[in-house]
């Protein structure tokens, strides 16, 4: 009897613990519309900090943060100072949807930086056009979208897919496979490499896409190595590129005689994939942590200086960085944070970043930005071997691409 | 094409083993108790750790002295898991499943804080770098230490006395404990050893692919479907139904694709238990349940 | 034999005493959730309890099937996805109005799969947030059942059924959205999906639903064939011989537990606005049969209150302690299983019991 | 008398192992006959083939003039064969009241179980009478002695109103009292029942049984009175010899 007492009443604490969890509803009416009001701004940063997503986003928020800090210490925006309240999506994609609710229904706030995966932003685009609420999104991504509510600060496939193409084609590599986590990214990137290829004399040998998360390549390696191509074209995401490149190099595959040029490979997933198993190979991206800027020595430097030496920078963190910066730029501008003027505003407005200069596109509201082929090195960073020259012009929907022409519709 | 598809005849057979590493120490814990263990994965995360520690002082070579580590980390954590929580459970197998997941989930954030969320790097050594025709020598490896730990775990079953003992237990437990047997110094073993073979699969799967926090949850399904093919706490069964899974998979992928592959398994593994709805081997029983 | 079938002949028993107390509850709760909360609660915090009571739903489903039944399914979000993705096929199609839905325009397919087409029409759409679990669930269960696959193998195979479930689906990105999953809808039966206003009648909707079905699952276990499915969780075989097919009620419980899945993930989908394949995969299968655990699976009040709190507990956490959450789902999960398998309703049974003899003492 | 169950060259062989080796046995209608032999003669293994849990691996059995072969157990219930476990089971969370009344339901079709139940059946109000549980109906089984548990089970199965009773060692592990109102219990309801007993116990025999068969091995030793019985030479040496050793082995353990 004593015992089940015991029982119940450690359970009851549980229990009212829980409900304390139900009544205690966050404060929720000061902040008054679009976060302008008070002695601050408020302002939302969306990422996945738990759940298998984590991994990658927790770092673009650290960079987010790290720019909030930067402009506070300048001065703020508007002479107020960011107030940055951070939300977990959790890795689910209707988490995003629900805490994109919270932060503009209930914390004001005046924009939201956030997402990860193209799933969390088609699942968060929604609820910033019903809002009228504004996204910033930092990652590269599979084009054929331009919402009006939302900024795309990473690359769509005219800066990323296709100059990764264009070096491989430069490089003589004329029969390519391809291989892909399944989901809307490769798959797209896929047709659109297809239709590329066939405009451009190359030959694709095979196309193969692996569930997420998928950890046995020994069966597609044999596919791959059966086909001799001359490059792999590869759209795996997470923790499949590590299975992948171990796998492949113990099959004996080099980047000399078959190199696998990456989309979703950047400093960070190298260590976890072993440089031993993927030196020598290219990636696309439109930053890396060596590129030789002023404005990107003093990012790494800060960088690191905030969140230790031993982290390195990325593509999509440099994306998140400069979001910020540039809805600070566009805010500025406009004069408010108020959504409708700040968007009027931001055409236009080019600044220096640490991956060079990038501009924002005011019709479509995506980013001139230069594309960069790079090599991994020994040492786990990247070098760059080849760019665009200049920025390149966003085209989500391929528009001036002739060979793209039924991709769209 | 022709040499595509007999490659895929090795290539199966090393996904069986990985099938196997991985599923070998459930068969015990599973079998021997009814304990359907969800931390199980967790294990297998904490064997890829112990690797990846141990690089620091053994280098490349650290998988080999990881080996015997591993097991050991990975079997006391299983013996803790047994005694502080496991033991009050028996009988009520679907329960220890949930209790069990809560413990992977706490495992896997204690991971993250201490390894941090990304990927860590576990260098393999040089001598396994290389290949025999489509088998690369740490295919071959694999293979060899899943050969090498079910001849053990053989040996062990018929040629000891704990062995022994602990197949009576997993017979028949209450005519066990009559005739002497301290079932519960048995069950401690067992959950030992079980949980000890997950680290020596962590080890192994350090070669092949990534070695991070949720490591242990891309492979608990279809260990678990090894074991339910196999029947429960049998050793060949495991064996056959690894084997016969690995096969399967490799030249449901050759000729699909990776995402059909694993429905058609998943099928197969239905259809199966059709005619088979015990698994491969049964123990026979009397008891009414 | 014909006198087994006589007809009841005289009360043998005194009457069992007029129970009130439950269905007070009952009408109290009701009035809570129908009356105070849409009051109470902002647009926001109103939606958020209808998602949860949408997994109550699912919840109670589980109560059923793994309380009252003994199978422990693992794989409730695949019934939870084809209500879901049937309701959404006609979300999409609608707010198409006769285009295609866009995630098919830039998946590159050009004429709308046979599969779709019949989704267009509402009603057919409503007959299949009910007709498809349950014909995949007597499907399963007849071969699964049949064979005697239980316990621990059936768990096993339900959860195997879900991950392969989310491969498929994924797998299928034309047909399904992938992983993105069906989401941005516009209409709802000629309301606007985001106004205030049909959020609220959605919540009112689910609530009721909720009700409705939470008395049919209380007649059912009340029934003698509630009884019975007691008996086949507690002496599967020992029924065998009593002349039943327990393999017939085990497939009937499993398929109103996947047509209540099915339900709720009809209704999920317009409260949220997204369906998708991570909705129903292993994590978020297993996660509600921990709040049925919690709750207490032994009771169907104990599923419904069980997936409620930890719905709460885990946007809560998740808000105030993202850190923690893993830590908190896990060490509940390990205090309930070891300190009160009963959960909740365990626990407030002891304690009333504890009461009443201290007050008669 | 006609005959109510037939058995002809049964055999079952258990991984090498002749359980049952060709045994022939015929019940008539309204017998009490009594099936004794020694530990892993095959008793139990006979009754589960009659109800179906296990296969034989040739041989027929023939009820009532119907072929089992291919019949699952609930089927054989169906067509009117119930049994007893050595072990009793009853549902512990339901009372003595609503065990007997699912037994009694199980001919009802399904969709009128839906109903909840009221008032209690004919059949349940007899069996309850019969058993002497009638005070007990409204409690749970759970909380019943093992005497109590083995006469509810045989209740549950006069509710079924069955034609072939199978009870396998009904008076197992029960007090002298216990055994004397099983044994009444038995011999009311072999007044209008076709009944089988497996027993071990010799005194029960001695006072209840009429016709009896032993096992030995898996073959019919001898059938006969119970006194043709105990008067062979062959019963005393396998059957009461093994059963002096394990009176023996009892009084040790």
């Amino acid at each position: 009897m004593r015992n089940s007492t015991w029982r119940a009443g450690a359970v009851a604490a549980a229990l009212v613990t829980a409900i304390a969890a139900c009544g205690g509803d966050p404060a929720t009416t000061e902040g008054t519309a679009s976060g302008g009001g008070g002695d601050t701004i408020k302002v939302g940063l969306l990422h996945s900090l738990s759940g298998t997503m984590a991994i990658s986003e927790v770092t673009v928020r650290d960079a987010e943060l790290l720019a909030i800090e930067e402009i506070n210490k300048a001065g703020g925006v508007l002479g107020k100072q960011l107030e940055p309240v951070v939300e977990d999506g959790a890795s689910d994609w209707p988490t995003f949807a629900e805490k994109a609710n919270k932060l503009i229904a209930q914390d004001k706030v005046a924009t939201v930086f956030g997402g990860w995966t193209s799933a969390s932003r088609k699942a968060m685009l929604p609820v910033f056009e019903k809002r009228k609420a504004l996204l910033w999104y930092p990652v590269q991504y599979e084009g054929l979208e331009s919402s009006p509510y939302i900024f795309y600060t990473g690359a769509t496939t005219n800066q990323q897919i296709i100059p990764g193409l264009d070096y491989l084609k430069e490089q003589g590599k004329k029969k390519i496979f391809l291989v892909g986590s399944d989901y809307v990214f490769p798959r797209t990137a896929n047709k659109i490499i297809k239709a590329y290829a066939a405009a451009n004399g190359m030959e694709i040998l095979g196309e193969e896409y692996t569930p997420l998360g998928h950890t046995e390549y020994s069966t597609l390696t044999n596919k791959v190595v059966q086909a001799k191509p001359d490059a792999v074209f590869n759209t795996l995401n997470g923790d499949s590129n590590v299975a992948f490149f171990k796998q492949l190099k113990s099959a004996g595959v080099t980047a000399e005689s078959m190199p696998v040029l990456s989309v979703s490979v950047a400093e960070e997933e190298v260590t976890g994939i072993g440089v031993d198993n993927i030196v020598g190979h290219p990636v696309a991206w439109n930053y890396y942590q060596t590129t030789e800027t002023a404005a990107n020595t003093k990012f790494v430097e800060a960088f690191k200086a905030k969140y230790g030496a031993t982290k390195v920078t990325s593509d999509p963190m440099e994306a998140g960085y400069n979001a910020v910066y540039l809805w600070a730029e566009a805010a500025k501008k406009a004069g408010t944070v108020e959504v409708e003027a700040l968007k009027k505003a931001a055409g236009g407005i080019a600044l220096e970043r640490p991956e060079g200069l990038v501009t924002i596109d005011g019709e479509t509201q995506h980013m001139y930005k230069t594309a960069r082929i790079g090599i991994i090195q020994p040492d786990g960073l990247i070098k760059e071997v080849w760019n665009s020259g200049e920025p390149i012009k966003p085209d989500p929907y391929l528009k001036t691409y002739p060979w793209a022409g039924g991709l769209a519709s | 094409m022709v040499e595509g598809f007999l490659n895929q005849l090795p290539i199966g057979l090393s996904i069986g083993a990985v099938l196997l590493l991985i599923a070998l120490g459930l068969t015990f814990t599973f079998g021997q108790m009814g304990v359907i263990n969800m931390a199980h994965g967790e294990f297998i995360m904490a064997g890829a750790y112990t690797a990846f520690l141990l690089q620091d002082f053994a280098g490349r070579s650290a998988v080999l002295v990881a080996l015997p580590v591993a097991f050991v980390v990975a079997g006391l954590m299983g013996l803790l898991l047994e005694r502080l929580a496991i033991r009050h459970f028996y009988g009520r197998p679907l329960d220890t499943l949930l209790l069990t997941w809560g413990v992977s989930l706490v495992l896997q954030q204690v991971a993250r804080d201490l390894f941090g969320a990304p990927n860590v790097q576990v260098l393999s050594p040089t001598w396994l770098q290389g290949a025999i025709g489509p088998m690369p020598y740490n295919r071959l490896f694999i293979l060899a230490l899943a050969v090498g730990s079910v001849v053990a775990i053989w040996l062990y079953m018929n040629r000891s006395a704990q062995g022994r003992r602990m197949q009576a237990v997993m017979q028949n437990r209450q005519l066990a404990a009559t005739s002497g047997i301290n079932t519960g110094r048995v069950d401690q073993r067992t959950f030992f050893i079980g949980s000890g073979l997950a680290g020596i699969a962590g080890v192994a799967l350090t070669l092949i692919g990534p070695v991070g926090p949720t490591l242990g949850t891309y492979y608990i399904v279809d260990a678990f479907l090894v074991v339910v093919a196999g029947g429960l706490g049998q050793l060949r069964g495991a064996v056959i139904a690894a084997a016969a899974l690995g096969l399967l998979n490799s030249y449901a992928e050759f000729w699909t694709n990776a995402s059909l592959a694993k429905v058609i398994v998943f099928a197969a593994i239905i259809a199966f238990l059709q005619f088979r709805p015990q698994g491969l081997f049964v123990l026979r029983s009397r008891a009414l349940t | 034999m014909t006198a087994v079938l006589e007809k009841p002949t005289r009360q043998l028993t005194p009457k069992e005493p007029r129970q009130w107390k439950g269905p007070a509850v009952f009408v109290a709760v009701a009035i809570i959730a129908l009356v105070v909360m849409p009051l109470v609660l902002e647009p926001f915090r109103l939606g958020l309890l209808a998602k949860y009571l949408c997994y109550a739903i699912v919840a109670l489903g589980i109560g059923l099937a793994w309380g009252q039944g003994g199978m422990l399914t693992l794989g409730q979000g695949v019934f939870f996805g084809l209500g879901g993705y049937a309701m959404g096929m006609y979300l999409k199609l609608n707010d198409a109005g006769g285009d295609l839905p866009d995630f098919m325009v830039w998946s590159g397919v050009e004429d709308l799969p046979a599969l779709w087409a019949p989704f267009g029409n509402p009603v057919f759409a409503l007959a299949m947030v009910v007709v498809v679990p349950l014909v995949v669930a007597v499907l399963l269960g007849t071969l699964v059942f049949r064979q005697r696959v239980r316990g621990a193998y059936f768990a096993i195979l339900t959860q195997a059924l879900a991950a392969a479930m989310v491969i498929l689906l994924v797998g299928q990105q034309g047909l399904t959205g992938g992983t993105n999953g069906l989401t941005n809808f516009f209409d709802f039966f000629g309301n606007d999906v985001a106004a205030e206003s049909t959020q609220r009648g959605l919540y009112l909707t689910v609530a009721i639903v909720l009700g409705v079905l939470y008395l049919a699952a209380w007649q059912l276990v009340r029934s003698r064939f509630g009884r019975l499915l007691l008996a086949v969780r507690d002496g599967e075989d020992r029924v065998r011989f009593l002349g039943y097919n327990p393999a017939t009620v085990k497939t009937i419980t499993f398929a109103i537990s996947a047509v209540m899945a099915g339900i709720a993930g009809a209704l999920f989908v317009p409260v949220v606005g997204i369906i998708s394949p991570a909705l129903l995969g292993v994590v978020p299968s297993l996660e509600l049969v921990v709040a049925v655990a919690v709750g207490g699976r032994f009771a169907l009040a104990g599923a419904v209150l069980g997936a409620v709190v930890m719905g709460y507990a885990k946007t809560y956490f998740s808000e105030e302690l993202p850190d923690a959450w893993l830590y908190l789902q896990g060490a509940l999960f390990i205090l309930v299983m070891t300190l009160a398998p009963k959960g909740i309703v365990g626990v407030a049974t002891a304690l009333r019991a504890r009461v009443r003899k201290e007050a008669s003492a | 008398m006609t005959a109510l169950l037939e058995v002809r060259d049964l055999a079952v062989v258990f991984d090498g192992f002749r359980a049952i080796d060709g045994v022939d046995f015929t019940v008539d209608s309204g017998e009490l006959r009594f099936l004794i032999g020694p530990n892993g003669a095959g008793k139990t293994t006979l009754i589960d083939i009659i109800t179906g849990l296990t296969k034989p691996t040739t041989g027929t059995v023939v009820f009532d003039g119907n072929s089992l072969a291919g019949k699952r157990e609930h089927e054989r219930v169906r067509l009117g064969i119930g049994r007893t476990f050595q072990t009793s089971v009853v549902f512990e969370d339901l009372t003595v009241l609503e065990n007997l009344d699912l037994a009694a339901s199980f001919r009802r079709p399904l969709w009128s179980l839906l109903r909840r139940r009221k008032g209690v059946i004919a059949a349940v109000e007899q069996a309850l009478e019969t058993t002497g549980l009638a005070d007990l109906a409204p409690r749970k089984a759970g909380v019943l002695s093992h005497g109590q548990r083995q006469w509810l089970e045989i209740g549950m199965l006069i509710a079924q109103g069955p034609r072939l009773l199978l009870l396998d060692e009904p008076v197992a592990g029960m007090s002298s009292e216990e055994r004397a109102r099983t044994g009444e219990l038995l011999t009311s309801i072999a007044k209008d029942h076709t009944v089988i007993v497996i027993e071990h116990d010799m005194e029960f025999l001695r006072r209840y049984a009429s016709q009896v068969t032993v096992l030995h091995e898996g073959k019919v030793l001898i059938e006969g009175s119970v006194d043709e019985v105990r008067a062979d030479p062959r019963v005393q040496e396998v059957y009461l010899g093994r059963a002096r050793e394990e009176a023996a082995h009892d009084a040790v353990t």
